[in-house]
């Protein structure tokens, strides 16, 4: 299982047909050939810059009660309704886009830390090292899904520093074990071989040789990750174990909307379409990137 | 009698990065019983020619020129009569026998699944294959029939692809390569598999091949391809002794045993070929004329001929 | 093989073994295994108080001034020992081992559901789209598959419920016992994973078919049902193989969710109300099962891997 | 253990409907089912399932009545004499005594802390076949009235199996233990056929637990069950509206309250405590976050408590008068951010909440809103109930809402005493105050009926102006039945409800 | 007589499975080629990874420069591996896919001189002309040159060391007839410039004849010291007996 095949790529002399980097020009082609991915990167821009522009986008403050006003369906006033407590809906959902975003971007980028770090140390020194640090990765690994962050954050309480500690303690591994293989695939390859009987030193050959190859695959995955971190984490508010309702956020308005299913469904659907929507555009953007760095590694698994 | 007649194939892939002309007026014929080689360097489009025959390019490739088939026109030929030709009346030894078996089906099983018409019961099916598995030198072929590709080496996968290929007894085999990256001693064992199958069968064989050697071997004419062209087709008896076009002598040349002397320089990419003859750049007989107009090929005697404008004598 | 075999289930013991180890520290370093909530949880109901007297006791009774690794050692032995996985704080002294027992039959009649629907609609839809690559019926299904991998289950959940039971009442909201309970759970769960495997049998099956031994079955003139029966398909599913082993992994942690939002009585439910209740024993041995369930599921599927793939030798 | 053993999982609602499907009751119950044993689930086994029955009973309007026992008196400051009922039979048909009365009281203290806490048990003795004498560790003024609660409830010892093990309830109330499923926690019991107080009308009940109240309201609407508790507070109004179905509510005693953690300084100075009261729109929030089931706080007890202070009013609302109070207390807006400070820093609390019961978390974030508006940066956490008790015995918290009973004990001095004495243990936010302690001793220690009420309504009264703890709303129940059912009559001493024996199906 | 370059003395390998060479040893001086020679999986790179001591022996010594590098304290060792290099087999995967030509070719340098960029392209520049590069080339990545490119800017990076011995393991066994003999022919005279000595590996009896004075030739376990001309007919009389069977 922790045997990594090493994997020598198939030499194909084609003058044309490549593997590997592309040159500026043919990525930007190829970028331009897919409209899809076009239109994601652009989502996801606009998703950033709402995030950042919140207070500015969203007509209403998010927290601000309106008792009478409970439960509206769509007006002019309140395009998205309002929900169970007369809180705009159009406003929380723009408000829980930085919510998530944030908490989507520290996961990821934390698990894709400790994930890189990890996983070349132990392809790249081997032994013991590899030994130890592989159970380690076999084991966060056989917890299957949130299973873990959700009893985490039971004892330790919802909040965002809370849930970015669970989800990257979830999430490390999936990126430690995807780093360890691409390392490995290469350590063997004559180019590290030669820069280590060029009497480089360990760590210009990792900085310099090791992480720069290795990396892509692990990036795309970062990209898809983003994705699926987003539905954990609104699995979790949903369950009451993520986010303050003080925060807007798209899955725990959900948790509390679904008293009010019958009587005001919006409180459901609306925040229900923006996590589909927002997680659609992050899987369409690293699937798109995925096929244009053309780097083909096994399977993602989003949780 | 002229078995396959190919005249004018033109084949191109339009790619990211322009048009790669991968094979250029490429004209020959084969006759019943008879063995072509086709030589060249790495990348020159002999494969192509090869599928293009076959009619297995992949759908970016355009495809451009006549191929005729024991008189039929195999470009104009539907896809379903075309396919009942491949397997049964040409048949393709592929390049690369590890990645052309598939690596969950028995041995047996690729051989068999091919075997029609004539045998009914599924005994004489087994019958058949270990038969065909024998003739190759496979043996104890009973064994290998029940195991999976990875099980062979290197060579046992190549010669079960032959086997695969003679199956069905086809008119014309395409055999790409199929000593590349064997040592010495499996090389000469598919070579004397090959040329007894085609003694026998009275099949015709089309050899594409860098083993200058193997070609000298099995030969009765040699194509040699640079750069998608055909530029010299000889007699093998004479193409060592006098080639003519430069590119052949300096390919004899390089051949270890002949001296290594390289080449200079570079063959032209497919992307972006020159006006004139595709060697000029190498050729150490270059003229102003070689630069600019492209040289036609010039038939001679003995059914060969030349793409030069100053061809060696004869 | 038997060497292997041996392998695979030392390392699995062991894996399990950590697991708990992990579980266990975890759950019982964190601040809220304290006695005062559990003393509140066994005695009076969280939301009313108790008296210091309340918490020694309950501290006495469930070993709780004991070391951690003591703790953790009469866990390990009861479990090793017994198959005793303790008593629960909250369902009043109830072996944590009965509450398995009665909530695993759910989960799994839950989670065999929902992976036979993967199995059955993700597969041949999976292969249908690739054959018929870039048609209608093709773009169709790959839309599909980008919506429904975007979904969050719970919200389908909710959103099945708000259709299938509380506008057409065709089905329960809740329950557990009749196939009627088991339809919106079980397509709820199922949804997310069935996308993925679609996609995966799709691309799976592409890159089989731009391979060169399918090139090399058209060459020798094999029909179109041959090949892709005999040799596309063979191929393009062994890969998925382990594939469906992980999402049954997925499959265990959706029931988190869903069995919680259909209040079907098992793991999940079991698990999601011991994590709220500070249940300790319970969420330990929860976690431990699930694990275990996770990893035996994932053996099983290496070792059928090498039935169907001979190309496979373990040392 | 026992418990798996006399459950018979193959007995299904069905079967037990078949035989006389108009008087059986099938009751959707709030909570799922995860014991019955009276020690420990009396709230349950007493109350819900009405299998079990306490010594003594408690009016509407929360006076102690007899039931199993029919006087008793106090012999010494320490010890109370009971006389037992005669003419009681045991649903194995054995006679009750006081040795049965004995062997239940010494179980129900022996299990658990907080029965022998309640009755604060030293030891009972068998006086004669219908007499017990039970003595306490201090006087104790309140015995009667823990023995109300239901975990004091009385069984027969053949409840336990020959290790001890409780196997099944053995009681004296109007229904009989019949089975219950592991599987699905249907609980199933049958008409006591001769019940002591007379004929019983209900031939038997169903009880399901249904924790999601959306699945309760749809069960009623779909008729799988004829009776249930606590339906989503918005659907009330639409449920009621069904033919066939009926909702009511009904006020319990439980209050929604905010604890103030009197750690932190800021809440040392009552007019911050009262402003943050005066900034709460009680009825507001009774009628849009709790749908009008449950009513605007009067002060910490329920109106309908024979002890309660009546002259207590709604708390009010005014919010300018809460912004001037701030002022008074030095938090004032100067940076014009909207936020009050003091010192130069702004004024930010925290409202911590649990999640469990429906209207909580609405609550919180409700108040959380209404504290911006006069200044107060608020941050409203929800979290498990587990999680909040945490945070509470960490003191890590301004303000905790919960929802609190305040009638364990049928008597003022449960709540006076743990919520306001200094070591009161639902003393959350660690008020302490010498003065009130001797006041509320004083208040305990007094016999006299009269003049120990108008002791407890002096407190009240002080406490409520003292704004120690702030209280929301009392607490709602909302009970949903068919048409058919009828004859139900609401008991507010119970703690959720209690099922009464006498209504009707059909 | 100069002491010789590199000496092996009784060197075996093994691993898991059995010994995979025993007992070898022999010797090569300044400005020699000695051939390595045996069929797919005698062992040939793994000796050559021995000698690089990417790998340890089982048994036996390797002498560098008459010194036992595995005595050799870690920083003197990383010091002493600029003098002996190795040319793998396959040219696409020799140079790292991220670097341009320049970057590869001068990294060495950089990092050994403690010299930065400039410097080492100065220093490396008639190397380059010599390996018959161009500049065009160097701002390129390694999948934009061909095969024989890249090898020749292999051979660039290794000399820029200037090393003593350089084992070549099937330096153009992925290369064409013509680019093999434009490879084997830079080779050769590079040698002659700097006196350098190869283990050259190789499995074409052609080239290695054409190549070296001295061959190795490895087989199931055993070997045998040739010289040129016997080798030839070895190999002929191999070659005539296989076919007999
Ligand atoms: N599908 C394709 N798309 C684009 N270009 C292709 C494709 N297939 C082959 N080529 C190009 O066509 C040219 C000829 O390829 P071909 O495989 O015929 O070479 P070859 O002579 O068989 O070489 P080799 O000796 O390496 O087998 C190459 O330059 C290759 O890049
Ligand atoms: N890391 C390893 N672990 C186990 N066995 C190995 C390892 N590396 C090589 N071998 C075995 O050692 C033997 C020699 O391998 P080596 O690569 O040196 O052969 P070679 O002579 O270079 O062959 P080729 O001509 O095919 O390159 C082979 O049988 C191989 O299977
Ligand atoms: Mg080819
Ligand atoms: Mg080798």
């Amino acid at each position: 299982m922790s045997e990594q095949a090493v994997v020598v790529p198939k030499v194909k002399k084609c003058p044309s047909v490549h593997k590997g980097i592309d040159t500026h020009q043919r990525l930007v082609r190829k970028i331009f050939k897919r409209p899809a991915f076009l239109i994601s990167l652009g989502c996801i821009l606009i998703l950033v810059a709402i995030a950042i522009c919140a207070s500015f986008i969203a007509p209403y403050d998010p927290n601000e009660t309106d008792l009478p006003n409970k439960n509206l369906g769509i007006s002019s006033t309140h395009v998205w309704g309002t929900d169970y407590l007369g809180r705009d809906l159009f406003s929380r959902t723009i408000w829980g886009t930085r919510t998530s975003l944030i908490i989507a971007f520290t996961t990821v980028g934390c698990a894709f830390v400790a994930g890189v770090v990890i996983g070349c140390m132990a392809a790249f020194y081997g032994g013991i090292v590899d030994e130890t640090l592989s159970r380690c990765i076999d084991l966060f690994l056989a917890f299957p899904g949130i299973i873990f962050s959700l009893a985490l954050l039971g004892l330790i309480g919802p909040g965002i520093p809370n849930i970015v500690l669970a989800l990257t303690l979830s999430q490390w591994a999936v990126f430690a074990r995807l780093m360890r293989g691409d390392v490995l695939s290469i350590t063997n390859l004559e180019y590290i071989q030669s820069a280590k009987t060029g009497g480089l030193s360990n760590s210009r050959i990792i900085l310099r040789h090791l992480i720069p190859n290795a990396i892509m695959p692990v990036l795309i995955l970062a990209t898809l990750e983003v994705g699926s971190v987003i539905l954990s984490t609104a699995g979790l508010s949903f369950l009451g174990l993520g986010i303050p309702p003080e925060i807007p956020e798209w899955g725990s308005m959900i948790g509390a909307g679904k008293e009010f299913l019958r009587t005001a469904p919006l409180n459901v659907i609306v925040p229900g379409l923006a996590i589909t929507a927002v997680v659609m555009v992050f899987n369409v953007f690293g699937e798109g990137l995925r096929d244009i760095l053309d780097v083909h590694e096994e399977q993602v698994l989003p949780s | 009698m002229t078995l396959l007649d190919v005249q004018d194939l033109n084949v191109r892939f339009s790619t990211g990065e322009g048009i790669i002309h991968a094979s250029r007026d490429v004209s020959f014929s084969l006759d019943t019983g008879e063995v072509l080689g086709l030589v060249g360097e790495t990348g020159s489009g002999k494969s192509i020619i090869g599928q293009a025959v076959i009619r297995l390019l992949p759908s970016t490739a355009e495809i451009t020129g006549d191929i005729s088939f024991d008189g039929k026109n195999l470009n104009t030929l539907s896809e379903a009569a075309m396919h009942s030709l491949r397997g049964s009346s040409i048949s393709l030894i592929p390049q690369n026998p590890s990645g052309a078996l598939d690596p969950v089906a028995r041995n047996g099983d690729q051989i068999s699944e091919i075997v029609t018409g004539r045998f009914k019961k599924r005994s004489d099916i087994v019958n058949r294959v270990h038969v065909l598995l024998s003739s190759v030198g496979l043996v104890p072929s009973v064994r290998i029939a029940d195991e999976f590709p990875h099980q062979l080496s290197g060579g046992m996968r190549q010669r079960l692809t032959t086997s695969i290929a003679i199956t069905e007894n086809p008119r014309l085999i395409i055999a790409d390569e199929p000593t590349k990256g064997l040592d010495f001693r499996a090389r000469e064992m598919t070579a004397t598999v090959l040329a007894d199958i085609q003694k026998q069968n009275q099949s015709s064989l089309l050899l594409i091949t860098h083993d200058l050697d193997l070609a000298e071997q099995l030969c009765a004419r040699i194509a040699v391809v640079y750069a998608g062209e055909i530029v010299e087709i000889s007699p093998v008896s004479r193409i060592f002794a006098e080639p003519r076009h430069p590119y052949t002598r300096a390919l004899i040349q390089a051949i270890p045993k002949n001296g290594l002397i390289p080449i200079p320089g570079q063959s032209p990419s497919l992307l972006d070929l020159p006006e004139g003859c595709s060697f000029a750049d190498r050729c150490e007989y270059c003229a102003d004329i070689c630069r600019l107009t492209h040289p036609e090929f010039v038939y001679g005697t003995m059914n060969g001929g030349v793409r030069c404008h100053h061809p060696f004598s004869s | 093989m038997h060497h292997y075999i041996a392998k695979r289930l030392f390392f699995l013991v062991l894996t399990i073994f950590a697991a708990s180890i992990l579980a266990f520290l975890l759950l019982h370093a964190v601040p809220g295994g304290s006695a005062e909530t559990i003393a509140k949880h066994t005695l009076v109901g969280l939301e009313d108080d108790v008296s210091e007297q309340m918490i020694k006791d309950v501290s006495a009774k469930y070993n709780l001034f004991d070391p951690l690794w003591k703790q953790y050692g009469d866990w390990l032995g009861g479990v090793v020992l017994k198959g005793d996985f303790g008593t629960s704080f909250v369902y009043f002294d109830t072996p944590v081992a009965s509450l398995l027992s009665l909530a695993i039959v759910p989960t799994m009649i839950l989670a065999g559901t929902s992976m036979a629907l993967v199995i059955c609609l993700g597969i041949p839809l999976g292969i249908y789209s690739a054959i018929h690559e870039g048609k209608i019926s093709d773009i169709i299904i790959r839309v599909a598959t980008v919506l429904s991998i975007s979904f969050p289950s719970f919200w389908v959940a909710l959103i099945l419920i708000l259709i299938f039971s509380l506008t057409l009442g065709w089905f329960p909201v809740t329950g557990y016992g009749t196939i009627q309970n088991l339809i919106l759970p079980a397509v709820a769960l199922a949804l997310h994973p069935t996308a993925v495997i679609i996609r995966i049998v799709r691309t799976s099956m592409l890159e089989t078919l731009g391979q060169e031994y399918i090139t090399y079955t058209i060459a020798k003139g094999l029909s179109f049902r041959q090949i892709i029966w005999n040799h596309a398909v063979k191929n393009a599913l062994i890969p998925v193989i382990t594939l469906l082993g992980l999402y049954f992994g997925h499959l265990l942690a959706g029931t988190v969710i869903i069995e919680n939002i259909f209040a079907w009585p098992g793991i999940g439910k079991l698990l999601v109300d011991a994590v709220f209740s500070h249940d300790i024993p319970v969420v330990t041995s929860c976690i431990v099962v699930i694990v275990t369930i996770f990893l035996s599921v994932n053996l099983g599927v290496d070792l059928l891997y090498h039935v169907v793939d001979p190309r496979i030798r373990y040392e | 253990t026992s418990t798996d053993k006399n459950s018979s999982s193959n007995v299904s609602v069905q079967n037990t409907s078949s035989s006389s499907t108009d008087r059986l009751l099938k009751f959707g119950e709030l909570w799922l089912i995860t014991g019955y044993d009276p020690a420990n689930n009396g709230v349950f086994i007493t109350e819900k399932a009405i299998v079990t029955e306490s010594l003594v009973g408690a009016t509407q309007d929360f006076q102690l009545v007899p039931l199993l026992a029919t006087s008793w008196n106090q012999t010494s400051p320490t010890t109370w004499r009971f006389t037992i009922r005669d003419g009681v039979k045991f649903h194995n048909g054995k006679p009750m005594t006081a040795h049965e009365v004995k062997f239940s009281l010494d179980r129900a203290a022996n299990i658990s802390a907080q029965n022998r806490q309640f009755m604060d048990f030293k030891s009972c003795k068998v006086i004669d076949d219908h007499t017990v004498e039970i003595e306490t560790n201090k006087p104790n003024p309140i015995l009667p009235h823990a023995l109300h609660y239901p975990n004091m409830a009385i069984i027969h010892p053949d409840s336990l199996n020959a290790q001890g093990n409780f196997i099944k309830p053995i009681g004296t109330g109007p229904m009989v233990f019949d089975s219950f499923d592991q599987q699905t926690r249907t609980f199933t019991v049958k008409k006591n056929p001769d019940y002591w107080k007379g004929p019983v009308n209900l031939s038997g009940m169903v009880i399901t637990g249904i924790p999601d109240s959306n699945a309760r309201a749809l069960s009623i609407e779909k008729g799988e069950v004829d009776f249930t508790v606590d339906v989503p507070m918005n659907e009330v109004k639409r449920l009621d509206e069904l033919p066939g179905i009926n909702v009511k509510t009904y006020l319990t005693p439980r209050v929604y309250r905010m604890a103030i953690n009197f750690n932190r300084t800021p809440f040392q100075d009552k007019r911050v405590r009262q402003a943050i009261s005066l900034a709460i729109n009680r009825t507001d929030i009774v009628n849009n976050v709790l749908y009008g089931v449950g009513a605007p706080a009067k002060g910490i007890f329920i109106p309908q408590m024979e002890w309660s202070n009546k002259n207590l009013d709604v708390l009010p609302y005014d919010p300018e008068k809460a912004k001037s109070l701030l002022k008074e207390a030095g938090y004032e807006d100067i940076n014009g951010d909207g936020i009050v400070e003091k010192d130069g820093k702004p004024f930010t609390i925290d409202i911590v909440s649990a999640q469990e019961r429906p209207g909580l978390p609405p609550m919180a974030e409700t108040i959380g809103a209404s504290l911006r508006k006069i200044g107060i940066d608020t941050k409203v956490e929800v979290m498990a109930s587990a999680a909040s008790t945490d945070r509470q015995n960490a003191m890590n918290f301004d303000l905790i809402m919960v929802p609190a009973n305040i009638a364990m004990i049928p008597d003022p001095s449960y709540v006076i005493e743990t919520w306001y004495r200094s070591d009161g243990y639902s003393n959350s936010g660690k008020y302490s105050n010498s003065t009130l302690d001797a006041l509320i001793d004083d208040a305990k220690q007094t016999i006299d009926k009269k003049e120990r009420y108008a002791k407890f309504n002096a407190l009240e009264a002080m406490v409520y102006d003292e704004m120690i703890c702030i209280p929301i709303a009392d607490y709602g129940v909302t009970i949903a039945q068919k048409d058919s059912v009828k004859g139900y009559v609401f008991d507010p001493t119970a703690h959720d409800l209690r099922m009464d024996a006498n209504m009707t199906v059909g | 007589m100069s002491p010789p370059v590199l000496e092996l003395k009784n060197i075996a390998k093994s691993y898991g499975h059995g010994d995979v060479f025993a007992d070898i040893s022999f010797s090569v001086s300044e400005a020699e080629s000695i051939g390595l020679f045996g069929e797919s999986g005698c062992g040939k790179t793994t000796l050559g990874r021995c000698i690089m001591q990417l790998e340890r022996q089982s048994a036996g010594t390797i002498l560098l420069d008459s010194l036992d590098p595995t005595r050799l304290s870690s920083r003197k060792r990383r010091e002493s591996r600029q003098s002996y290099q190795m040319i793998f087999q396959h040219p696409e995967v020799s140079l790292n896919p991220k670097m341009t030509l320049a970057q590869s070719v001068t990294e060495l340098l950089m990092v050994h001189k403690k010299i930065c960029f400039d410097e080492a392209m100065d220093t490396i520049q008639p190397l380059i002309n010599r390996v018959g590069l161009r500049n065009e080339h160097l701002a390129r990545y390694p999948h934009q040159l061909s095969g024989g490119e890249v090898q020749r800017a292999v051979l660039a990076r290794i000399f820029s060391l200037q090393p003593k011995l350089i084992i070549a393991d099937e330096p153009t066994s992925m290369l064409d007839v013509s680019v093999q003999a434009q490879v084997l022919r830079l080779m050769k005279e590079l040698q002659n410039e700097t006196g350098v000595a190869y283990v050259f590996i190789s499995h074409d009896p052609d080239v290695i004849s054409a190549m070296c004075d001295r061959i190795f030739w490895l087989s199931k376990r055993t070997w045998r010291l040739y010289d040129k001309s016997t080798f030839i007919s070895q190999v002929k009389e191999d070659y005539t007996s296989s076919k007999n069977v």
